[in-house]
């Protein structure tokens, strides 16, 4: 017995940091799908979802079970193996790329020295999925779909390839965690030295994620829903579940290596340490917006459960604030060795980064509530003739500027601005030639 | 020039002469009410001069041109017009059914002009087909293609003329005075739409 | 070192197995998929090489690049007739003795060859940045054969691209 | 969906794909269904079917009273039911021979043009939808709720009003009913510029929409087409100009045109006519008439024998009646021109060439209403 636990303690913590990433991202997406309606709707002045509990609160999960107890249909000429495997391959897809995203110095499943290459590679098989099911459905809305999808996937890696050398010409590695390191340890963000790049990310990110403006290939009224219109009940929820997994992913690798990880903003000054207890100080603000609805809620029997639902969700978050604050003098052992406030540091690494990634987050759903569609030949264009050579003309510059920098003594930022300088440059001309 | 076609010329002066009387028949309902006058103007004259006999009668009614001219040379008038008298625009082309004269339709072409900001309706009495005016303009496709779905008059020429509002295979045209209005296809809706009927 | 042999074998295995299946399957699509298999299992061979550069690089380009493309084009062909055609024409017995021939003789060399050339092992513990390793090798090295040869895909590039552009106008 | 074997009848550029939009198609605006010949994503050809919503108006317009009837055209186009009820009221009228008083014909052109600000507004809104916006729709159905209010205050109903009667109006005003109007055309001046703000200068919408669908002013009257899109083709006609109705000969107002006939233009237009129709409003709101309401028409509208034809502009297009009277209390014709029905004719003109994305938007843009095309 004892001897199996030896063996098997390897493993173990992995195995636990894989659980907690997994259902910690399925519960985000989640959350994600809710926050996007309920941002949509206060955009589009309507309210979103409020009746499954308070605020509509529960609707992700009543969805949830919804998708899950609906009817699986496939479609008679559909080619049965390929259609059941596809939203599998991009579910996989998704989720395995989280292995490898440094959530925090001290909370990441593994960390490869090729880490950033192995997520574009894992991250670039969800587009078999995505084809594979739009060819299997047998039918041609799908299958224009995926045709729009893999000529879009295809051209914008390439673009968002140019934009993570331009910040890895920066870190010198390609590990993720070595990436944040350098950032720590040069002491500014690389969005701030690299800001083209940067740029270019993001908007290669949305295309990659086939978000508005770039979402042709499951744009609603041409294509009905694209890749999966004859997917229903849970093999949807599959892709529905990998397209958000892969917005997160995304935002992730964005915030790993252009905004700093899990660093605090200002993690050098001093003076800002009390940015330290934002996290209390948001459970705090969350715990009084529940009480103050719970107590606007009519006191009703109908309107009970959801009034118990606030209070308690305020009761927790206060708990878990109080939790944060415990200081270290009050563990067993006296706390030797610890930081003042333990549990709040060991979440601090966390807490930004997803606070990050929700900011990300936050932007992919405002631009999907104010921007129309790009056709398909304009996206393409956009990629090819505009985004792709400035990502190009980015990388030429940066790694003169760095060779310069080295060779001359320059400083580093200012060399890189001036790389960026030229690239803008170089952006205008083009976008003076196609006009 | 033949019988056929002489006797073709002098028919649709017969249902707009038989109008008047009709209505002089019937105690009117409102002594003021607006009634069809003559027309006799620069436009119609020169109608007259350039395609004579086939140019029937024309009137004012309601302050609105109509002239009824004949179905042979339908199409030459309307180039006439379209060209030189400058109606381009074919506002609607209709028909109308007074199913117990000869011939039974009327093919109603309502033309306007830009350059005069004018109307003119052109009233072509058919039997059953009609030269079809798709060529001058466009639009008349769909709206002779709906003719022919309401009607049953066969427009010649028409690039192609099949129902556009019912279904292809229906039986019967709707617009038709002798059609009920509770009549429908029962054997198309039976076995398209596998109930027994929906009145 | 159970482990590693084990799964070691596994990949191979289903390397193999899915390499013919690539190669008999009648669908072009079932095809592709197998062969997608295939390289996966290679680069997780080359990962169990700690040949991770490799590896990465074998999923972005084999699978995420070339595959993609692959499919893309095989559902513009018409696939009615390709799944009515023989997949093998006629000397397919001949090809097949020869790679049965081929695979004897690579197993006798290794075989009989055992004793003399002994195949590297791999150091205890994890490599040097192996990244770094092929950069600095391709780069200064042997700068001159990899930019002849992406000289050389650049011509085969361009000369597609005339070669299409030609028929389509 | 077409049949299964036809996907793989399509070889790179050899063959084309026939793709069936419709009658169920999220962008079709009702039960519009069109057939679609693509070379990948290209146009090559285009065939609408349509008649989905075909009920025989016409039809029933023959075998129904004269007032009878009027309900009936608030369900042509039925989400500007309030212009269909004014072309057909004035289209007997004229056959009557009678003229709605002047108080009458004010709030008829008060009620009309609000009711062109909503049906813009529907189609500003699911135009955007279709080109992928989705935000505008709520905040032009919003304002298009007003609007509604307006009318349902005015006469209980909200979508088909049967808003006015042969010879002039059935209820006055309501009070406070220009206090009402004033107000949304106060609020509406600045809604209508953000929605401009939305979409005029937005990259992505410009590009979307310059250069697709183009109708040159040689084709749009060549085929006939009226309303937005005739005008967005660069021909200053309006039926409001031309054969001044109601009351329009009183207010000034401007025709904008477009120049390049595309549907950024017409987009244009349309935005540039919600503005007019706000400056008409306000001028008739502040010269209401007093004084009767419904002209002398009798118990038993029983026009002379005769006919007429009446058209009025639409929000659509020129809208018109062709009615023959027997002398009978029933039309022995009548005959609706609907602006959209010829307008969606244009559809394969603009279509060819384009992409499968444009599509959507020129369907967008000729703002058809089923209801009418099918009538």
């Amino acid at each position: 017995m004892t001897l199996l636990l030896e063996t098997l303690k390897p493993y173990l913590l992995p195995l636990i940091r894989v659980l907690v990433v997994f259902l910690g991202i399925s519960l985000i997406v989640a959350y994600l799908v809710y926050a996007e309606r309920k941002i949509l709707a206060h955009l589009q002045v309507r309210l979103g979802p409020m009746r499954v509990g308070p605020h509509g609160l529960l609707q992700p999960i009543a969805d949830g079970l919804k998708l899950l107890l609906k009817e699986d249909i496939m479609p008679a000429g559909a080619d049965k193996g390929v259609f059941l495997l596809a939203p599998v391959i991009s579910v996989i897809a998704a989720f395995t790329a989280f292995s490898l995203i440094p959530f925090a110095p001290n909370f990441y499943i593994t960390d490869v020295n090729v880490g950033l290459l192995f997520l574009i590679g894992i991250s670039s098989l969800g587009i078999l999925g995505i084809i594979l099911g739009g060819w299997a459905s047998n039918s041609h809305y799908p299958l224009l779909g995926a045709l729009r999808s893999t000529a879009q996937l295809v051209s914008y890696e390439v673009a968002l390839g140019f934009a993570l050398v331009s910040a890895l010409l920066l870190a010198g590695t390609l590990s993720m965690v070595a990436i944040v390191e350098a950032q720590q340890r040069q002491g500014v963000w690389f969005v701030f030295l690299q800001p083209v790049a940067f740029f270019i990310l993001f908007v290669a990110a949305i295309a990659e994620t086939n978000r508005n403006p770039f979402d042709l290939p499951e744009a609603e009224s041409e294509l009905v829903a694209g890749f999966h219109t004859e997917y229903s009940g849970f093999r949807f929820s599959l892709y529905f579940l990998a397209e958000y997994a892969a917005m997160i992913l995304v935002s992730s690798i964005a915030v790993t290596l252009f905004l700093g990880g899990w660093l605090r903003p200002f993690a050098r000054v001093r003076a800002l340490d009390f940015l330290d207890f934002t996290p209390v100080a948001v459970l705090v603000l969350a715990a009084a917006w529940c009480f103050r609805e719970c107590f606007r809620y009519p006191a009703t029997r109908e309107w009970r459960w959801q009034r118990l639902l606030l209070l308690g969700l305020g009761v927790g978050a206060l708990g878990i604030s109080a939790g944060l604050l415990l200081p270290a003098r009050f563990l067993p052992g006296g706390g030797e060795g610890l930081p003042a406030f333990p549990a709040l540091t060991a979440i601090q690494g966390v807490f930004w980064f997803m606070s990050k990634v929700f900011l990300f987050l936050f932007g992919f759903i405002w631009f999907r509530g104010t921007f129309p569609r790009y056709r398909f030949d304009q996206l393409m264009s956009l990629g090819w003739h505009f985004m792709i050579p400035v990502a190009i003309a980015n990388v030429i510059f940066c790694s003169l500027a760095i060779v310069l920098s080295r060779q001359m003594g320059w400083g580093l930022p200012a060399t890189l601005w001036l790389g960026t300088a030229a690239t803008l440059l170089v952006a205008a001309l083009l976008r003076r030639e196609k006009a | 020039m033949t019988d056929e076609q002489k006797k073709e010329e002098q028919k649709p002066a017969s249902p707009e002469a038989a109008k008047p009387a009709a209505v002089a028949a019937k105690p009117p309902a409102k002594p003021a009410g607006p009634a069809p006058e003559p027309l006799d103007n620069e436009q119609v004259r020169r109608l007259r001069a350039r395609f004579a006999a086939t140019i029937g009668e024309a009137t004012l009614d309601r302050k609105q041109a109509i002239v009824v001219v004949a179905r042979e040379r339908l199409r030459d008038i309307c180039q006439y017009l379209r060209d030189e008298e400058k109606f381009d625009f074919l506002t609607d082309l209709t028909a109308v059914d007074w199913y117990d004269r000869s011939p039974r339709f009327h093919v109603v072409l309502n033309l306007y002009s830009f350059a005069r900001n004018e109307r003119l309706r052109l009233k072509v009495p058919v039997a059953d087909s009609c030269p079809s005016v798709s060529g001058l303009w466009s639009t008349a496709n769909w709206l002779e293609r709906e003719c022919f779905d309401m009607f049953g008059i066969v427009f010649e020429g028409h690039p192609s003329l099949k129902r556009i509002l019912l279904p292809d295979e229906w039986k019967g045209h709707p617009l038709r005075k002798d059609y009920d209005i509770l009549k429908q296809d029962t054997d198309w809706v039976r076995e398209n739409l596998g109930i027994e009927s929906g009145q | 070192m159970m482990f590693a042999q084990g799964s070691f074998y596994v990949l191979a295995a289903v390397a193999v197995v899915s390499a013919l299946l690539v190669i008999t399957r009648r669908n072009p699509v079932h095809s592709a998929i197998y062969l997608i298999v295939t390289l996966l299992s290679v680069a997780l061979l080359y990962l169990q090489l700690q040949a991770e550069f490799i590896a990465a690089v074998q999923i972005i380009l084999y699978i995420g690049g070339i595959m993609v493309l692959f499919l893309f084009v095989i559902m513009l062909v018409k696939l009615d007739v390709a799944l009515r055609q023989p997949p093998f024409n006629q000397q397919w017995w001949v090809a097949g003795a020869a790679a049965l021939v081929l695979a004897v003789e690579l197993v006798g060399v290794i075989y009989l060859g055992r004793g003399t050339a002994a195949l590297p092992q791999a150091p205890p513990g994890s490599l040097q940045p192996n990244t770094e390793l092929i950069g600095r090798t391709l780069y200064q090295n042997y700068m001159l054969p990899f930019e002849i040869a992406s000289l050389l895909l650049l011509v085969a590039m361009v000369g597609a691209v005339l070669m299409a552009r030609r028929k389509a106008s | 969906m077409a049949q299964p074997q036809d996907i793989s009848t399509t070889v790179l550029g050899a063959d084309e794909i026939i793709l069936n939009m419709g009658p169920q198609h999220p962008a079709t605006h009702g039960v519009l269904r069109v057939k679609l010949k693509l070379d990948g994503e290209k146009v090559i050809g285009s065939e609408c079917i349509i008649g989905y919503l075909h009920r025989g108006v016409e039809k029933i317009g023959e075998n129904r009273s004269y007032p009878q009837f009027a309900p009936y055209v608030d369900r042509t186009d039925y989400v500007a039911a309030v212009s269909n009820g004014l072309g057909y009221c004035e289209a007997v009228e004229r056959l009557l021979g009678v003229e709605a008083p002047p108080r009458a014909r004010w709030v008829r052109t008060i009620l009309t043009e609000l009711q062109r600000i909503a049906s813009h507004l529907l189609w500003l809104g699911t135009h955007a939808l279709d080109i992928g916006a989705i935000t505008p729709v709520f905040y032009t159905f919003r304002e298009r709720e007003e609007i509604l209010k307006i009318f349902e205050k005015y006469c209980g109903a909200r979508l088909t009003t049967h808003a006015f009667r042969i010879g002039g109006l059935q209820y006055e005003t309501y009070d406070g009913f220009e206090e009402d109007v004033k107000k949304f055309c106060r609020d509406f001046e600045e809604k209508v510029d953000e929605y401009g703000e939305l979409l005029t200068e937005n990259r992505i919408w410009v590009e979307r929409t310059r250069n697709v669908g183009i109708l040159t002013a040689q084709d749009a009257i060549d085929l006939g087409v009226t309303g937005p899109v005739l005008r967005g083709s660069g021909v200053r006609w309006d039926i409001r100009k031309a054969f001044p109705y109601a009351a329009y000969a009183q207010f000034e107002f401007d025709i904008p045109i477009g120049e390049r006939g595309d549907t950024y233009d017409r987009y244009l237009v349309r935005m540039e006519e919600m503005r007019q129709a706000r400056r008409i409003i306000l001028q008739a709101v502040d010269s209401i008439p007093e004084g009767p309401i419904l002209a002398r028409v009798g118990k038993v509208i029983k026009p002379p024998p005769g006919e007429v034809y009446h058209s009025i502009e639409a929000p659509k297009g020129e809208l018109g009646y062709y009615i023959v009277s027997d002398g009978t209390i029933q039309p022995y014709r009548l005959r609706i021109r609907p602006p959209s029905f010829i307008n969606l004719e244009a559809f394969d003109k603009m279509v060819r060439g384009h992409l499968v994305a444009d599509v959507v938007a020129i369907i967008g843009t000729l703002d058809i209403v089923l209801g009418e095309v099918d009538r």
